[in-house]
């Protein structure tokens, strides 16, 4: 297909690829300096996005932003950025601080939550989210209100009970609901072999009575295309999608690991071939649609803000301690 | 005021919160056409607009997540659990997700959800039929854990908890349904959650107990009081937050208690009851705290010999009682 | 199909036939006889197996009754029987008296567990036996032995996350097992359609990355022999299948419940022409294999058993009240 | 002897009993290649066949489903799941499955299973990677609950769990593995579950505690004496089943109790220890029964400031001591 006609079949116009693009690279920055900052000492943990970049930022970008929810997981950054979150707000949640609204500082980094932002809250135990999600989605529908939900998670999460019971559940009652999967072929150190004799994902839709579809998650093209329809279908009475999307992870599972001691350089070196941002700028350059000068001019003002929003942050207060004891329960 | 079934004021307490808020519904295993196994929801399903209540599959982790998310989306739900037994397939969901959702959020996401569960043993339903559960919910800093033993109090809380922005755990026991009867307020009322009350005055022991057993205290006080032992019975009626002040004037003023509880001993709630008068009651005690409870036993067997003889009830509370009269 | 290859094609001889049809008549006269115990008042309760003694029984005939191991649930009295359960000890559990091998009067009645038998306990929770069931496995492909485990539960019950915790680990490890689901379209009173968008549950295996089969549950014949291969798929290395049988539920729930709150008599009535015992003996008959006499005895001889066994039980002592204290630990 | 950290003590108990049965076998998520999140099973695969060391799916109740049934077919399984906090979606396998085999079936089947986690705050690991859980499960008839302080005692007590024939929950605070040291047996030792031990004796306060709240405690002690108070600590080792009798030995010697740990207080193990006292310690006591516990907050939040002031430590408990001596 001739690359131009592959922008117009997605749906998208050119503003749009530039408005992806931006994001993806922003995703990166922030992962990137997370992680050196971790290496610094100056934040305790991170945990990359590094290689799903499109994955989030396509699919994030087929929701309505204002109305929709989204139920994310922990490298979920690029959707967070998508929906509204700034890399200021982005950057107080990764030192911890008090104004950080995802949870003042009591989570860890990347356990995101922003009521008003329709980003609903997530905690550390992977695959509760997705009955959640359903609730969220069922909630809306009881309402007669249109909004869609769209959980993000790993294929290892894709293991709990709660996937699950959560599918089931949205496939009954025909819930607005995408399943957003992240097959990046690792639970941390196990692979994908040791988690589930299938090794996408998507095949298990059928079992709920939904469709599922797998999509190139270094492809944010055929991601937003691939959600786009699925949250259609959603807001339309059609009921959930389960949309798989085949990603990479470049980097270490999070700040803590070291990926060296169960995977080969060789394997990260092939891996990075899939890299989404060289891959969807080369495609931007091919097209017109960006040229080098902007490229290096969007990549210069990207980390400019990161680096500001790094330096308010470490400069932003800490809750104070004696907070710690409040709020425990609602008045 | 009229008399009314435990089970009656449940019910009434449900339909007239659904008619009262758009925002509350029901969700769980059998409960629309069929009414629920013990029929606490019969009737519901034709009163109320498609949706409101909801036949669950049976998934329970699934059940809560998916309630906890509506509630995190403006909704009320109220979650049966069909037996507090198969409340622990969901354990997850409710103590690292529903507990500590406001708190994580830093007040930004509040989780006002109630999973009812009929509880207790007696009823011949045998080791997954029959457990108390509330002391794994009373330890979770988060929740509230409400224990009723009369329909007005039942119905009460009820209301109570639906309209509570925290998620809360509303026990009944299975027993209580069709043979506990008693007077109800008319019109809507409420009973506030953490408050306990004091069922009967007494002077020489306290009786500290909550749900189902309260009936035994009170039994039990009867029978000592024809022995000149005057007992004041304390039904906690919420087991967390628990009324220590209720709790520390009881002991003050008899300096002699037992707590009692159909729930296993060790580690139920009677040692948190147990240990908050160990310290700040222990210059009003005149004897060794007292604990009437099941035995260490998973739960009561199915066979009713079996059964019988591990039901803690009032014997088991008039023969403490003596041993602490005579102390 | 001419019916007398039908029975060749099936691998069963004739004996094997009889041999099935008895334990059919078998399972549905205690069932029936518990039943009215329960009306009695003599018995507290009981869950009917009445319409799925074909799936049952024909299932558990494709095992190893000697070495195989079988993880029940409420409903699998025809597999017991077959696996060596005695009608005397399946009316001293019944009863819940001392000598029940099950519990000892411990558990409510039809919860099944022997260790000599290779029947492994199950408590009420119901789905928590699956990932058991591919732990039992586990532990006999570790010690490279090569018995073979079968976990049956109903349709319902598949929606519990445990269903998919242990279908995924039994998929990884390619275990001997096979997971029967006796699907009667009803948990207690929820249809099938509210519990799944999906009505066969078979649809799941390819998830889980085996096969999934779905045969008609009122034929011995079809369901010993999918059975038969996945027993022998199992056996030879080929990891799991998940078989479901369609099958009717032709009692209430269980004693406590009234089945005519949601369902119709209608409802009922069409279902009863499932039957599997009536079928079966059509089918035995024409074939020659059974003749009217001998049905005759047949059942005759199986009501007097269920009888006396019933008499005994009653009989028999319950375990002493102050037993109940002990156990709590293995010495 | 020889001296040994925390982690190395586990390490060895695992392997030595790895090798002296083919029934042992571990199972949990990423404790292959990658030898566990905290490397307490770094090295072991390379040592054994394959199949005696299984990376789990992310599945803990089918992780424990699969080794109860192992467990009922021959195997002795030892679980890890990552960090305490994520017990909880095991929960319904461990507490109505586990627990209770050998008392439904009559004695029939037995499940020889240990579970491993980690647990305990202090290493910023936020509200799901830094709980104490054990209460949770002290309340369960048919699993014991071991928490260890030392290297000596988690190899003797692992090993005693891995032989032992019930379900032993082994919980092992995540800051010991490294930092806390300490001399170890030589050879094939065992150290029994149910046995506390007197780590420091003392005449006027009687310290209770387990795991690493023991060495705040001993650090308290130390503290004390410099004033004239003399604390005994008391590790209770094992929370399920308690050693009263070696808790009551104490109370009776000092008549002063302070029952420490790092868990959240209401409904923690402490009150379970101070009910024992208030009961049968009663006539030894001389003044309240203290506890030294974490508030009633979710387990302990991300940010470092926030987490300090919840954690309870040698300063709270020499707080506590010195209310006690003034009483
Ligand atoms: C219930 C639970 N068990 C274990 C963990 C520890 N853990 C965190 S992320 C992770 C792996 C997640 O893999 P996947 O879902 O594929 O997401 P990915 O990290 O690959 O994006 C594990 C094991 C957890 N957070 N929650
Ligand atoms: C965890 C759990 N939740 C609820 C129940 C109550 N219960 C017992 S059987 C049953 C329905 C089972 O349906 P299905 O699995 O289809 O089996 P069937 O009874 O139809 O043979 C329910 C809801 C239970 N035993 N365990
Ligand atoms: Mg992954
Ligand atoms: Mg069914």
């Amino acid at each position: 297909m001739p690359i131009n006609s592959r922008l117009n079949e997605s749906g998208l116009d050119q503003k749009d690829a530039q408005s992806i693009y931006r994001y993806m690279l922003l995703a990166r920055s922030i992962s990137e300096k997370s992680w050196l900052l971790t290496r610094q000492g100056r934040v305790l943990f991170s945990m990359p996005c590094d290689g799903q970049e499109a994955a989030d930022v396509a699919s994030a970008y087929a929701l309505d932003t204002v109305t929709d929810f989204i139920v994310p997981y922990a490298r979920s950054l690029g959707a967070m950025l998508v929906k509204g979150m700034t890399t200021q707000e982005v950057m107080l949640n990764m030192f911890g601080k008090a104004a950080d609204p995802n949870s003042g500082g009591r989570q860890m980094p990347m356990h995101w939550g922003h009521k008003q932002l329709g980003i609903i809250s997530m905690g550390s135990s992977v695959g509760t989210t997705i009955p959640r999600a359903s609730g969220v989605a069922l909630a809306s529908k009881l309402r007669g209100q249109n909004a869609v939900t769209m959980v993000y998670f790993g294929e290892g999460s894709a293991s709990e009970g709660d996937f699950h019971e959560g599918l089931g559940f949205a496939g009954v009652h025909r819930l607005p609901v995408v399943f957003f999967c992240n097959n990046n072929g690792w639970a941390t150190s196990v692979p994908v072999s040791l988690q589930n004799a299938e090794p996408q994902v998507a095949k298990r839709a059928q079992g709920y009575g939904f469709p599922g579809v797998t999509v190139d998650g270094s492809d944010p093209l055929a991601i937003y295309q691939a959600v786009k329809a699925a949250v259609h279908r959603a807001r339309s009475g059609g009921g959930p999608t389960l949309v798989e999307a085949n990603t990479i992870r470049m980097m270490p599972h999070s700040s803590s690991d070291d990926h060296l001691r169960y995977r080969t350089q060789e394997d990260l070196e092939n891996e990075r071939k899939l890299d989404p941002i060289p891959l969807f700028r080369d495609f931007l350059i091919t097209t017109g649609i960006l040229d080098e000068t902007s490229d290096q001019e969007l990549q210069e003002f990207v980390d400019l803000e990161v680096e500001e929003a790094i330096e308010l942050a470490d400069a932003a207060p800490s809750a104070a301690a004696e907070t710690a004891f409040n709020g425990v329960y609602a008045p | 005021m009229s008399e009314k079934r435990f089970i009656d004021a449940i019910r009434d307490g449900l339909r007239e919160e659904m008619a009262a808020d758009a925002a509350v519904f029901l969700i769980g295993q059998d409960i629309g056409v069929n009414g629920g196994v013990f029929r606490v929801t019969d009737g519901l399903l034709e009163k109320f607009e498609a949706g409101r209540i909801i036949d669950s599959p049976l998934a329970e982790s699934g059940m809560v997540g998916v309630a906890i998310g509506a509630a995190m989306n403006g909704m009320r739900p109220v979650v049966e659990i069909q037996f507090a037994d198969f409340i622990f397939p969901a354990f997850n969901q409710v103590v690292s997700e529903a507990a500590r959702m406001y708190y994580r959020t830093n007040g930004d996401f509040t989780v006002p959800m109630v999973i009812r569960a009929p509880y207790g043993g007696g009823a011949r339903g045998g080791l997954y039929h029959s457990q108390s559960v509330e002391a794994y919910f009373a330890h979770v800093p988060g929740l509230k854990v409400v224990v009723p033993s009369n329909p007005h109090d039942a119905k009460g809380l009820l209301k109570s908890a639906i309209r509570d922005d925290n998620p809360v755990l509303f026990f009944e026991h299975k027993l209580a349904y069709n043979t506990v009867r008693g007077e109800i307020s008319d019109g809507d009322y409420t009973v506030p959650i953490g408050e306990a009350v004091v069922s009967r005055e007494g002077q020489h022991i306290s009786l500290i107990s909550y749900g189902l057993s309260v009936h035994h205290c009170l039994e039990a006080a009867e029978t000592l009081s024809a022995e000149g032992i005057s007992c004041e019975v304390v039904d906690l009626r919420t087991v967390r937050p628990l009324d220590t002040v209720t709790i520390l004037e009881s002991v003050k003023k008899t300096g002699r208690v037992c707590i009692v509880h159909e729930d296993n001993l060790t580690g139920g709630v009677g040692a948190e009851v147990a240990a908050i008068i160990a310290k700040d009651g222990f210059e009003f005690l005149d004897a060794p705290v007292q604990r009437v409870a099941a035995p260490d036993v998973p739960s009561f067997p199915y066979n009713p010999g079996l059964e019988d003889v591990l039901l803690p009830g009032p014997t088991d509370i008039v023969r403490a009682a003596k041993e602490l009269a005579a102390y």
